[in-house]
């Protein structure tokens, strides 16, 4: 990364955030033409999710009465900001040129930050229903944490490495993760579900019980740029599952020359995503909401404990076979 | 009791009470005084096993309010109890101790007839609007809506 | 913890129609509850009172969407009682038909709204698409997918040719299937086990006790139902059974409500196969004979009652209408005590709440004693005035 | 598990919504629709406009000569309706002794403007 301009275009257009933005709204469009279709309805054509930022970027901004417009205003932003600063560390096509030694750490804290946001949103909306929703939405966050945290340190356990990128490099070497552990890909697929507030997990914004949690209060570009924020995050989360236990963008051997490397890269980012999407939006339209003492049973007893049995698993690999 | 009743069975029983009827082949209803309609209720519970109260029916016959309380039971009769109330300030005790779905059904009556159930623990509006004029009931045969009164709601175009 | 009011509704996801909670929480657990129907008063009942018997027909139908043949039904019924109308069979069966559909179609709606009440979108399109095959048989029939006008005092408006009883008779394998599939689903899909079962139980003595009625009463095994213990239209002739469940929690009412779409299939397809011939109407007189009457009729929500009172003339003096949600509001309020919050939603949803037929309506001008309709501009010139009024200090 | 398989067998088939401007709804042969008056047929009895239940048919002037049961008869009233305040029940048509108003097959829009009439 000596070249600034060729930085700039790496952090700005592509693979950066102006790819970020499109694919955002294109794997929204996706996952609710899929969840339409399965449902045997149309569902939405190709633009929609652009013409409701577009349009919510229009609307008139509501202030409820009494809140503190600078934090209601920013908090959005961080999280947009937090999001997007995530993806440059996940690499898309070839290595990402930032990843350093932890990054994995770092997007796991950046990730983090939305549902922050949400609950300090649905707290300052002096809103009945915003409130509920900010308190179900950090005791959620307290519950899948561990498990998906736990379930994406494992591999990086057996890679021997905290960066995203050697873990991508090390499954090139040897096999993917997701078969030397399905536990963790599930447990990573279901936190990465939580995590965006998805069904059965979309506790925090149950249309039908607090009517949109604290997303409740939002409105014209802050909604606009929440709704990008889960979008992206989509992304983000699916992109880290695709190169933490998918392979990444590398093909299981090298490809010569460098410039054909990163186009088979991108279309293997694509292809990854794209199968993680299809993935959670069948578990979106198969399930119902769950309630929030039953997801604490669930979350507890189940998944955390098969995370750690996962951690377990993967010492006594490690012992045995990888440093062996 | 799950065997049918019938009117011999019942006019029985209910004689201390008031008058017994067959109205249909299967309802049958109990004339009684105001101030007896409370064990009457208790009496029909207990002697003829009707568990369940179907409705309370409020009618103004211009003269008096009527008050007919249906009950039934496993034996798949109705039996009416049948009472009349002055219209001059009505009130009589509530059933709603005896019989809980009462509650509501007296809260609808008291709201629509004017008539007190004295006792009952939540007389509220329940039908009308809250800005309801305290002393009009609007199903009340002699009730005309008045005049210059808004009584809310949504405004009408008149043809 | 001290005690929290949560005011929920009039406007509210959750609900379909305006109603006001006042829940009283200690936590996350409900303490109490408090009701406020209030929101549209039409006075059905009072414009009843001045219309002749051809005119508060379709008035009774619109007390309800959902329900509209069962309020018309229920009133035809009395009437033609008082009069000592002896009403074809034909005519009946019709009627039975239409009922039955008008059952199926309701508990369709439910099955879709509690899916979509605890998240589960999907099963709520499902049935809602199948119930398009229902309301499409009834729109074949009476030429309306809700208000179906079918009824008169003395018999049913329209006959059934052969070709629609054919059409609805293919149509009833599909559906069958359909059943089929949602009986299936019900007890093996995890999402909703979890969230209804043990949700908003009601003993049987409780049940009884707070006088609920229809699927609410029988899941709890009260066998209560007024086709069997009273028998009206052609349930007498039809050979089918009362639907009981011993659950007595939402698990329990969904399938009956389940199990009473394949009774309601059942009698659907006796009626057309064994339509018998005849007149569909007899001439009814005008006016009615001095009396009184208690019309019962079970409506897909539960036993429905018209009181209706005669007085000679071609008007009622008075008609109480006992809908079933007003019934079971009683026993949701026992339900709730000690219940989630977040199984309000579900456990409110569980009786099928109608809340349209609860206040029962109609646009009643009180200045000019009309009924009628309002024009756009009127209505937002009101809302703009009120709004006014409520920036005036 | 039966979910599952249906999920993935819609995804795989056509939906099933109509799209209504582009595909036409097949309307039945019962369909309730827009209320029309045959103004040769009326012979100006008013029984259409006593049963109705929304007030929606007033009786104005129209003094014409019909045809009625072999008889030529002077007539000075005729049927109007509010085509918005129509309920579509069907009442007039069923007690019309001549079958002079009448639902018609298709579609009938909805409004606001209480002045538009059919005649």
């Amino acid at each position: 990364m000596t070249d600034p301009v060729s930085g700039l275009i790496y952090i700005l257009i592509f693979p950066g955030f102006l790819f970020l933005f499109l694919y955002a709204l294109f794997l929204a469009f996706l996952d609710r033409k899929i969840a339409a279709r399965m449902q045997q309805r149309v569902g939405p054509p190709f633009f929609q999710p652009f013409a409701d930022f577009i349009k919510m970027l229009g609307k008139e901004v509501i202030d409820p009465a009494g809140v503190d417009r600078v934090i209601f205003d920013a908090a959005p932003l961080v999280a947009l900001a937090a999001v997007m600063t995530a993806y440059l560390y996940i690499p898309i096509v070839g290595n990402s040129p930032l990843a350093f030694q932890g990054d994995l750490v770092v997007v796991l804290y950046l990730m983090s930050l939305p549902t922050i946001v949400l609950f300090l949103l649905g707290w300052l909306s002096r809103n009945i229903f915003s409130a509920i929703g900010g308190i179900r939405s950090v005791t959620q966050l307290f519950i899948y944490e561990v498990p998906f945290f736990l379930a994406l340190l494992t591999p990086a356990l057996m890679a021997g490495t905290w960066s995203i990128s050697e873990i991508v490099i090390w499954q090139q070497k040897n096999m993917w993760f997701v078969f030397l552990q399905p536990i963790g890909f599930i447990i990573a697929l279901i936190g990465l579900q939580a995590k965006l507030e998805r069904t059965p997990f979309d506790i925090p914004e149950a249309e039908t019980e607090i009517v949109a949690g604290p997303w409740t209060e939002l409105t014209g570009r802050r909604l606009a740029i929440m709704d990008l924020t889960v979008d992206v995050s989509f992304v983000v989360g699916s992109a880290l599952v695709a190169a933490v236990f998918l392979g990444g963008p590398l093909m299981p051997w090298a490809v010569t020359p460098g410039w054909l490397a990163v186009v088979v890269g991108f279309f293997l980012f694509l292809a990854k995503t794209l199968a993680v999407l299809l993935i959670l939006s069948s578990i979106k339209v198969a399930t119902g909401r769950i309630r929030i003492d039953q997801l604490n049973d669930i979350g507890w007893k189940y998944i955390a404990g098969a995370s750690i049995v996962q951690v377990g698993i993967v010492l006594v690999m490690n012992y045995l076979w990888v440093y062996a | 009791m799950t065997g049918p009743l019938t009117l011999d069975m019942i006019a029985g029983k209910m004689k201390e009470f008031g008058n017994s009827e067959l109205v249909r082949k299967n309802r049958i209803r109990i004339t009684t005084t105001p101030d007896k309609v409370h064990d009457t209720i208790r009496a029909v519970q207990a002697m003829l096993g009707c568990d369940r109260l179907i409705t309370i029916s409020a009618v103004d016959n211009s003269r008096t309010l009527e008050l007919i309380y249906h009950l039934t039971g496993p034996h798949r009769m109705i039996i009416s109890i049948a009472i009349e109330l002055e219209r001059d300030q009505p009130a009589i005790p509530t059933s709603s101790d005896i019989l809980p779905p009462a509650a509501i059904y007296e809260r609808q009556i008291h709201d629509l007839f004017g008539i007190v159930f004295t006792g009952n623990p939540n007389l509220n509006r329940i039908m009308l609007n809250e800005d309801w004029p305290a002393d009009e009931y609007p199903l009340r045969k002699d009730w005309k809506p008045g005049p210059d009164t808004f009584y809310g709601g949504i405004k009408v175009e008149r043809t | 913890m001290p005690e929290v009011v949560v005011s929920i509704g009039p406007h509210h996801p959750a609900l379909k129609e305006p109603v006001n909670f006042k829940v009283v929480v200690d936590g996350e657990k409900i303490v109490r509850l408090e009701l406020d129907l209030s929101y549209n008063h039409r006075g059905v009942e009072k414009a009843a009172e001045q219309r002749d018997f051809i005119r508060v027909l379709p008035l009774m139908e619109r007390v309800c969407g959902i329900c509209s043949h069962s309020h018309s039904t229920a009133f035809a019924k009395g009437i033609e009682e008082l009069m000592q109308l002896e009403i074809p069979p034909r005519a009946q069966y019709i009627r039975t038909i239409i009922a039955e559909l008008e059952r199926m179609h309701s508990h369709l709606l439910w099955l879709g709204v509690a899916a979509h009440v605890i998240g589960f979108n999907t099963l709520f399109m499902w049935t809602w698409r199948d119930r398009e095959a229902v309301q499409d048989t009834v729109e074949e029939m009476s030429g309306n997918r809700v208000h179906y006008g079918m009824n008169e005092v003395g018999g049913v408006r329209r006959d059934l040719t052969p070709a629609q009883v054919t059409a609805a008779l293919e149509r009833l394998p599909n559906l069958e299937e359909r059943i089929k599939k949602y009986v299936d689903m019900v007890s093996s899909e995890e999402t909703m086990l979890i969230r209804f079962r043990g949700v908003g139980k009601l003993s049987k003595e409780e049940a009884l006790k707070y006088g609920t009625v229809g699927p609410t009463a029988r899941a709890s095994g009260v066998d209560y139902d007024t086709r069997k213990d009273d028998p009206y239209l052609a349930y007498a002739d039809v050979p089918w059974n009362v639907v009981t469940d011993t659950n007595g929690d939402v698990y329990g009412r969904t399938r009956v409500r389940i199990g009473e779409l394949w009774e309601s299939l059942k009698i659907v397809r006796y009626c057309l196969e064994n339509l018998p011939e005849g007149s569909i109407r007899v001439t009814a007189p005008r006016n009615a004979p001095t009396g009184e009457i208690l019309s019962r009729y079970e409506a897909p929500r539960g036993e429905l009652a018209h009181f209706i009172r005669t007085n000679g003339t071609d008007k009622v003096e008075r008609v109480d209408i006992r809908t079933p949600t007003l019934a079971n509001w009683t026993s949701v309020a026992i339900c709730l005590v000690n219940q989630n919050l977040a199984d309000l939603p579900v456990i409110v949803a569980a009786i099928d709440p109608c809340l349209s037929c609860t206040s029962r309506i109609t646009l009643l001008d009180k200045q000019a004693k009309k009924t009628g309709v309002m024009s756009l501009d009127e209505l937002i010139w009101r809302n703009r005035s009120r709004d006014q009024e409520q920036v005036r200090p | 598990m039966s979910v599952l398989r249906e999920m993935f067998e819609n995804l795989l088939s056509r939906p099933i919504t109509i799209l209504y401007p582009k595909e036409k709804v097949p309307i039945p042969g019962a369909f309730r629709g827009r209320v029309a008056i045959t103004d040769e047929k009326c012979i100006g009895c008013s029984k259409c406009s006593l049963v109705c239940p929304a007030r929606a048919i007033t009786m104005i002037d129209g003094p014409r000569e019909v045809e009625f049961n072999g008889k030529t008869l002077n007539r000075k009233k005729r049927p109007q309706v509010k085509l918005y305040k129509c309920i579509r029940c069907g009442l007039c048509e069923r007690h019309c002794p001549t079958g002079a108003i009448f639902l018609k097959n298709e579609l009938s829009s909805s409004g606001t403007d209480g002045e538009i009439v059919v005649m």
